[in-house]
């Protein structure tokens, strides 16, 4: 392997790992959680099983150009392989592991995957199955090999046979792997990230090694990110956030990947970890506290009382404190109370101690939820990014933090606000492509490289920062003509922890009107403390007092959103909450959660009109998918329920 | 059954039986003046799973004690992988290679999940008294490499999150899947379950189900085992030995088992009660 | 007949006497473990404390005495009166049963289906309360307990004996009282739980826990029970020790001694109890005897046990006791 | 609340199952250890060292022992005193015949020829169980003591009965006889105490404890699975009564100088040991270590409180203890049948989930 390479020579994911390699030989680049304690590679090991994996992929044939789809949740070996396949040119297509077999089979189709490297026997069959449809995956590799001995093995392989034989290879492969990584440059592809599109088929998205690499140069810097930090890997691995933290970044900076040892332990492994750096989407961070919130619920009085006293008094001064701000000394002092007493060993087993940069995005978070980690001392910071722009758009500097903002442009990226209000930018990490589709790439990408976002938002005067109102296509007008921002509006509705997805209508229509659903762990505990006995979700949903309760928050959102003289047109006249929650099985979210709202228009369409007529309530059967692939019908009657609003809106409009 | 080659076969499912690993001849077992077991004789097949059935009192579990050595028949001999199997106290023939669970539940309710499948190492491992007492090098270094096996063990049956807790808090299902990993742990050539699913609800069945037959499969282990659920006996078992009243009354596969006049109305009368 | 023989044969009659001692508090033993399975290691320091008690009431004296005047200076002693032993020991049998129900609302309520040895080291805790609580409320000196039982040396049997081997035997009258006592109190526990509704309930509990209570017998009601004829078996044993040789803590030591006793004897057995006992006080005596001149003599504190050990590893389950079949 | 585990992980099973696995305790560990050999030393008056700490730290060693047979293996003992006499007369004869040999040795060689005598009256607990084991660790008691006072041999013929300590010394420092400086006694004690502690930590946490502790929870199933019963339970036997012996040993050698069997090592102190192993906590290190510093402290504060103080005559005070600890066992079992080591647990993990309740 090539010895301290100048930073001009590096310009592949395979030449950081070298550079690491001889730089950090013996530090540690990845731990996994496995037979109960953290299996640990230092960067020279995984150059070493990264290049036997690479070896084996040649012998396997694997081509320049060729697309290696990986499905698996996050362990190393995974990872591994997808810096082998780049060592031998060819493109690895990360896919999220929960997708159910049909848009699989849309995307090994569409990118013409010759091999499949899958984590266990459940992949494994997921893949054959969709063979049956796609011809085009010639190999299927395998990580865990339980249950795998009885499957027939002329196109399968075991990873670490692979690997060995890659090995055993070595005199005779060598030559033909240093060719093909000497062959990378700035442009070849790094990796092909599929977008899960809030609308129509997933697309393809091309990222260079330049997008990749000067991304995680820049936002390295921006944070000054080094290989003492520590990450969590655990979001999917096809999320192209996981891709630049835990590849991108980690490679640049060279710091350790710790990878949970499952889904369901993932709490606690990130408590023993104890991350530096840690990224989470808003409703992690919200479960959390949720969570926290709860189990405190049941603590001794005394104990309540101190929680509360210096829970309070963080929020006073917490967050001062941690973005530098003068505080008296007597406030400091009882902070340094607070830190030892309940801050200290909250974040402790939280896991969240150690923690010197945490980022959320993705959606809007709530302002109290977002304060409750700051006053923490956590320094928790937004940032505002997408796939084509391998993630950094904007991202808000230490010591300017606000949870209504996503902060400064990143840097070496330039934002523009268009006319209709979206937002444009060019960086250094724009996307090359969509993957066999020019004519979405051209009508997202223009001549000069600048990409529409397809949100709307606005630079906040003084501050500079960035605000986003709602996606682009989403604001809308309504029938008087006033301003419809959907999303703002859901947003400050899911900020009630009992509240956990929120649809508002009312695009060209004369007021708005919203579906909620409600939030089962925060409810279902209220009705537990109230004893309110209930069987199902449905059951939940249709009780009076929930119904009460939401409609509280519903108004109390109309009295803040008539605070925005442009958005006051948006308050909720009606609502109704589902009787069924919206599931990404059934269509009606995206993997990330987003919902879509189109879809969601046209199969609710009955319910939205009876929201718009005079009905007090309505009956409807809607069809459910359920866990095991099944699907069913879901009968309900839904009560409709009047909001009050704030009417000065209304005039306001007429004299402008 | 008995036109199977003596040197092994291949099941339809693509699992290699050996030649016969134990025989049982003309056991005949005594309880001061009850007969528990009279003169039966039957042989395991080395990769096999032999299930022995009947209705409750059958002797079903004395045949157990009898094979695991925790009781000594009177008359008749065991032959193991062909020679006569002298007169050994139990812990001896847990040395042979014969692990086994309990009907009720044996585990030692005092000690965490992880002690008690690492009990299950204690003939493989080595260090003596001083070394132990010691604790540096040796000793601590087996103890490593052990607790590496085990942790194998406890990822293949899937109980990671459990593993330091205290048996006594663990719910049925669990302790009987902890007791199975004490006994995988041994690394046994035969594997005796006694009622492994015993008191288990449909999903535990499926779960305890699939673990045995993996159990099987991965490791090649000939699985001996009694359990009072016919269906599940069936699927799981290539051959069956049927007893009532300590007597045999019926020996082949599954089929064979359920065609067998006798057994019908022994055993399956009885079973739907 | 040579004089060692006879000798032998006075030492062994003496041993009777000691035996009888045994017997009396194995018989609680074997009462309380057959009721509830406890092995109830304060039997005997519950004879102990029933005798003090005893001859605290016999003296008129002031219950604490010790401790009050400690605790302020003063310096009472008695009420300045003497009790009859009429009246004296039916107030301690009311004590005795009083104590009974104590220990159950307070220890027992809390121990059920605990492991026999958990249980039995809480009664290790109730000897030693109970020896304090004796010591602090009636003083710890040694006293003269007597309830008017004849003491002495018997002169009838020194007579018959003189007449028959030319050699009188030295038996204390006392030793005599003490076995019809014996004997009268084992015939009436026996009457009692042959004949009376509690009795019978007390066997059924002792046969078969479960269905006893399935049938609606009280265990709390029948522990009290158990407890309080352990407590008079106690006042009895007390009494006799006591007259014998003063009311003294030696005697809850006696409470070891009967564990060899009830291993002899089995756990479960009352005739066994009694066997058990004579046998112990007899062979030791015997042992002593013999074996004083080639070892040296005080063996009576070690004999018991040694004998039991070796008993035990032929014979484990005792003389009377089933056989026990292990299972798996 | 103390706790910060958060980034505390384990990459290796040696540093998993560590005996402090949690970087608080080990830090709290080695402060103890600092206070102990640097600190108190210093600190420590006479008196403290001869009424509480010197022999807070034999009965350790003896609760120690006792707590490896019983919390361990499950096996009842009522012979702990005949066991630390055994100990102590071992060590009179040792020093009496050889006196050149290093007193420390001699500590070493007296625990061993206990566990001999341990292993013999160990025997039946093959055969037996439960108070039937008692019977026979009573036989031992009873016997022993009785061996000790009647032939002269083990006294070497004293007039009085009485075994004393010679005055040995060790690289030109005093260790016994009168005129050792509590410094020296309190070094020896403190140096066997923790050594035996590590000793017993070694031995339960790897599989000959687990052997022990399989006997304890289910003999039948251990012997099935593999478990030899005669060696598991000799064994324990052996490991105890060492532990034992050493306990002795110093409390004759080191501690009390001259002791006449029957007095020093009579039945009641068998009981002592043995409440201290059930108040402390049964099958916990920790625990050896609790019941015996409670019920040493005790009795002293008891005598300070109402003798001292108060005034009250000795024996009073004497008895009241008694009774007290008494009723302390009864409200132990009750309350924690795992005694203050259990406590202690309970309490750990409520400040790990600090602020959590659970």
């Amino acid at each position: 392997m090539t010895t301290t390479a100048p930073e001009a020579a590096l310009h592949s994911v395979p030449a950081l790992l070298a550079r690491n390699a001889s730089q950090y030989a013996r530090l540690t680049a990845y731990r996994e959680k496995e037979f109960g304690i953290w299996q640990a590679w230092t960067w020279a090991q995984v150059a070493d099983e990264v290049r036997a994996m690479a070896l084996g992929f040649l012998a396997l044939g694997m081509a320049r150009g060729d697309h290696v789809a990986i499905i698996g949740r996050n362990r190393p070996a995974l990872y591994w392989s997808m810096v082998a396949a780049q060592s031998v040119g060819a493109i690895p297509v990360p896919l999220y592991q929960d997708a159910v077999t049909e848009e699989m089979a849309y995307v090994l189709d569409h990118c013409g995957a010759r091999f499949a490297i899958c984590g266990d026997q459940e992949q494994v069959d997921k893949v054959i199955e969709v063979q049956e449809s796609v011809s085009g995956i010639e190999q299927i590799l395998y990580l865990d090999r339980r249950g795998m001995r009885k499957y027939d093995h002329a196109q399968m392989n075991w990873l670490m046979d692979v690997q060995s034989e890659g090995r055993a290879a070595e005199t005779r492969l060598a030559p033909e792997l240093a060719r093909r990584l000497a062959e990378q440059d700035y442009d070849t592809t790094c990796v092909m990230l599929y977008t899960s599109g809030t609308t129509g088929k997933p697309k393809g998205v091309v990222l260079s090694n330049r997008n990749i690499i000067e991304t995680a140069k820049a936002s390295c810097s921006f944070d000054k990110l080094g290989f003492k930090d520590e990450i969590l890997a655990y979001l999917p691995m096809a999320w192209v956030g996981d891709f630049i933290f835990s590849m991108g970044q980690a490679y640049w900076a060279g710091f350790c990947v710790n990878c949970p040892e499952n889904a369901t332990t993932m709490m606690s492994d990130l408590r023993e970890i104890g991350p530096t750096y840690f990224f989470a989407p808003p409703r992690v961070f919200e479960t959390m506290l949720t969570q926290v919130m709860i189990r405190m619920e049941d603590a001794s009085p005394a104990k309540k009382r101190l929680f509360d006293r210096y829970m309070a008094h963080a929020r006073k001064v917490g967050g001062a404190i941690l973005d530098g701000k003068p505080v008296s000394g007597g406030d400091r002092l009882k902070y340094r109370m607070g830190e030892m007493l309940v801050y200290g060993p909250l974040k402790n087993t939280l896991g969240l101690s150690n923690i010197r940069v945490a980022y959320t995005a993705g959606e809007a978070i709530g302002p109290e939820i977002f304060d409750f980690y700051r006053s923490l001392g956590i320094n928790l910071k937004q940032l505002y990014g997408q796939t084509e722009a391998s993630v950094f758009i904007t991202q808000q500097p230490d010591g300017e933090v606000r949870s209504d903002t996503v902060g400064v442009p990143s840097p070496g990226v330039e934002v523009r606000i268009a006319e209709s209000g979206e937002v444009f930018y060019r960086s250094p990490g724009t996307f090359v492509e969509y993957y066999k589709n020019a004519e979405s790439t051209a009508s997202t990408k223009d001549a000069e490289g600048w990409v529409a976002t397809g949100d709307a938002g606005f630079f906040e005067e003084g501050t500079g920062h960035l605000r986003i109102i709602d996606r682009a296509k989403d604001v809308g007008k309504m029938a008087d003509g006033r301003l419809f921002a959907p999303k703002y509006v859901e947003n400050k509705l899911k900020f009630y922890p009992n509240i956990l997805e929120a649809v508002v209508f009312g695009s060209g229509r004369d007021r708005c009107t919203a579906f909620i659903n409600i939030d089962l762990t925060a409810v279902g505990n209220w009705a537990e403390r109230n004893n309110i006995g209930y069987s199902s979700y449905q059951e939940l949903a249709g009780h009076p007092q929930v119904l009460a309760q939401i409609q509280s928050h519903v108004e109390e959102v109309n009295a803040s959103v008539a605070q925005d003289p442009m958005l006051s047109g948006c308050q909720i006249h009606r609502f109704l909450v589902l009787h069924k929650e919206l599931d990404a099985d059934d269509g009606e979210m995206t993997r990330t959660r987003k919902v879509k709202r189109r879809f969601i228009e046209e199969k609710f369409a009955d319910l939205i009109a009876a929201l718009y007529s005079d009905a007090t309530s309505v009956y409807t059967e809607t069809e459910v998918t359920y866990e095991d692939g099944r699907k069913g019908a879901l009968k309900a009657t839904l009560e409709l329920r009047d909001a009050a609003v704030v009417a000065l809106a209304g005039q306001r409009m007429a004299a402008e | 059954m008995l036109d199977q080659p003596a040197e092994g076969y291949v099941t339809a499912d693509g699992r290699q039986i050996g030649p016969v690993v134990l025989e049982l001849k003309n056991i005949t077992l005594r309880f001061g003046g009850v007969e528990a077991i009279k003169n039966i004789s039957f042989d395991i097949r080395e990769g096999e799973i032999r299930a022995i059935i009947g209705p409750n009192g059958a002797g079903k579990s004395s045949m157990m004690n009898v094979i695991s050595g925790f009781y000594v028949p009177q008359e008749g001999e065991i032959l193991y992988k062909g020679y006569k199997r002298r007169k050994m106290p139990p812990y001896q023939v847990a040395r042979t290679g014969i692990a086994r669970t309990f009907q009720n539940i044996a585990l030692f309710e005092g000690m965490s999940v992880l002690d008690n499948i690492m009990t299950g190492r204690i003939n493989l491992m080595k260090s003596g008294f001083l070394k132990q007492a010691l604790w540096w090098g040796p000793a601590s270094r087996e103890e490593d490499e052990h607790r590496a096996k085990v942790e194998k063990v406890i990822d293949f049956l899937e109980i990671q999150h459990i593993r330091k807790t205290p048996v006594a808090r663990l719910p049925y299902g669990l302790k009987k899947r902890v007791e199975l990993a004490r006994a995988l742990a041994a690394e046994p050539q035969i594997l005796l379950l006694d009622e492994p699913m015993a008191g288990m609800n449909v999903e535990e069945k499926e779960d305890m189900s699939r673990f045995i037959l993996d159990v099987n499969d991965e490791f090649g282990t000939t699985i001996v085992l009694i359990e009072h659920d016919m269906g599940v006996v069936m699927d799981l078992s290539d051959r069956v030995v049927v007893m009532d009243y300590g007597k045999k009354i019926g020996d082949g596969t599954p089929d064979e088992v359920r065609g067998n006049q006798d057994v019908i109305d022994a055993y399956l009368g009885v079973a739907h009660e | 007949m040579s004089d060692n023989v006879l000798f032998a044969m006075e030492a062994a009659l003496n041993g009777v006497t000691v035996g009888i001692m045994y017997s009396l508090v194995a018989l609680g033993f074997v009462l309380i473990f057959k009721a509830s399975g406890i092995f109830n290691f304060a039997q005997g320091v519950m004879a102990l404390f029933a005798a003090l008690t005893l001859v605290g009431l016999q003296n008129g004296q002031i219950p604490f005495a010790p401790i009050i005047n400690a605790a302020f200076g003063t310096s009472i002693h008695n009420f300045g009166w003497n009790l009859p032993s009429v009246v004296a020991i039916p107030l301690t049998v009311l004590v005795m049963i009083g104590m009974a129900w104590l220990i159950e609302r307070i220890v027992l309520k809390h121990l059920v289906n605990q492991e026999p040895i958990i249980l039995f080291m809480a009664t290790i805790g109730l000897a030693f309360f109970l020896e304090g609580l004796g010591d602090i409320m009636w003083g710890a000196e040694v006293k003269r307990l007597d309830v008017g039982i004849p003491q002495g040396m018997s002169s009838w049997v020194d007579e018959t004996t003189y007449n028959l081997f030319g050699y009188g035997f030295f038996i204390d009258t006392l030793s005599l009282y003490a076995l019809g006592i014996a004997a009268v109190l084992v015939t009436g526990l026996v009457l009692f739980s042959q004949y009376t509704k509690q009795g019978r309930a007390l066997r059924a509990v002792a046969d078969d826990h479960q269905a006893a209570l399935s049938v609606g017998i009280s265990l709390r009601f029948i522990w009290v029970l158990t407890w309080s004829i352990a407590g008079i078996v106690a006042l009895v044993a007390g009494i006799m020790w006591g007259s014998k040789s003063g009311v003294q803590f030696s005697l809850s030591l006696i409470a070891l001694k009967a564990l060899p006793v009830l291993i002899l004897g089995g756990f479960t057995s009352i005739p066994g109890a009694i066997v058990g006992g004579l046998l112990i006080g007899v062979g030791e005596k015997l042992f002593d005897f013999l074996m004083q001149p080639v070892i040296g003599g005080a063996t009576e504190n070690w004999f018991a046990y040694m004998l039991a050990l070796v008993f035990l590893l032929f014979r484990p389950q005792g003389l009377f006791g089933e056989r026990i079949i292990e299972r798996v | 609340m103390l706790y910060r585990e958060a980034g505390d992980f384990k990459t290796s099973y040696a540093s998993d199952n560590q005996t402090f696995p949690i970087r608080f305790d080990r830090y709290a560990y080695w402060v103890v250890m600092a206070v102990a050999f640097l600190v108190l030393p210093m600190v420590m008056n006479d008196y403290w060292a001869n009424s509480i700490v010197v022999p807070f730290m034999i009965y350790v060693i003896a609760a120690l022992g006792l707590n490896i047979l019983i919390g361990y293996t499950g096996l009842l003992s009522l012979g702990t005193a005949a066991f630390m006499a055994v100990g102590a007369y071992a060590t009179f004869k040792l020093t009496t015949a050889f006196p050149a040999m290093p007193i420390y040795l001699v500590f070493l060689l007296s625990g061993l020829v206990t566990s001999a005598v341990g292993v013999l009256f160990g025997l039946p607990s093959l055969k037996i169980k439960g108070f039937y084991l008692a019977v026979a660790t009573l036989a031992a008691q009873f016997f022993l003591i009785w061996l000790f006072t009647r032939y002269g041999w083990f006294f070497n013929y004293s007039s009085t009965g009485q075994i004393s300590m010679p005055e040995r010394s060790m690289f030109g420092v005093t260790i016994t006889g009168a005129t050792a400086s509590s410094t020296a006694v309190y070094f020896t004690c403190l140096i066997f105490t923790v050594a035996m502690a590590w000793l017993a930590r070694n031995l339960t946490r790897g599989q000959m404890g687990r052997t022990w502790m399989a006997i304890r929870d289910m003999d039948i199933a251990a012997e099935i699975i593999g478990v030899n019963p005669l060696i598991a339970k000799l064994s324990s036997f052996a490991v105890s009564s060492f532990f034992v012996g050493v306990a002795g040993a110093l409390m004759f050698g080191v501690y009390l100088g001259a002791v006449e069997a029957g007095e020093a090592f009579g039945i009641n102190k068998s009981f002592l040991v043995l409440f201290m192993v059930i108040i402390g906590g049964l099958g916990s290190i920790l625990g050896s270590f609790l019941g015996a510093a409670f019920l040493v402290v005790l009795p002293v504060l008891l005598k300070i409180l109402l003798v001292d103080n108060l005034g009250w005559p000795a024996d009073l005070a004497r008895h009241l203890e008694i009774m007290i600890i008494g009723a302390l066992i009864i409200v132990v079992l009750i309350a924690e049948p795992h005694g203050m080591a259990a406590l202690w647990r309970t309490i750990k993990d409520k400040l790990r989930l600090w602020p959590f309740p659970h």
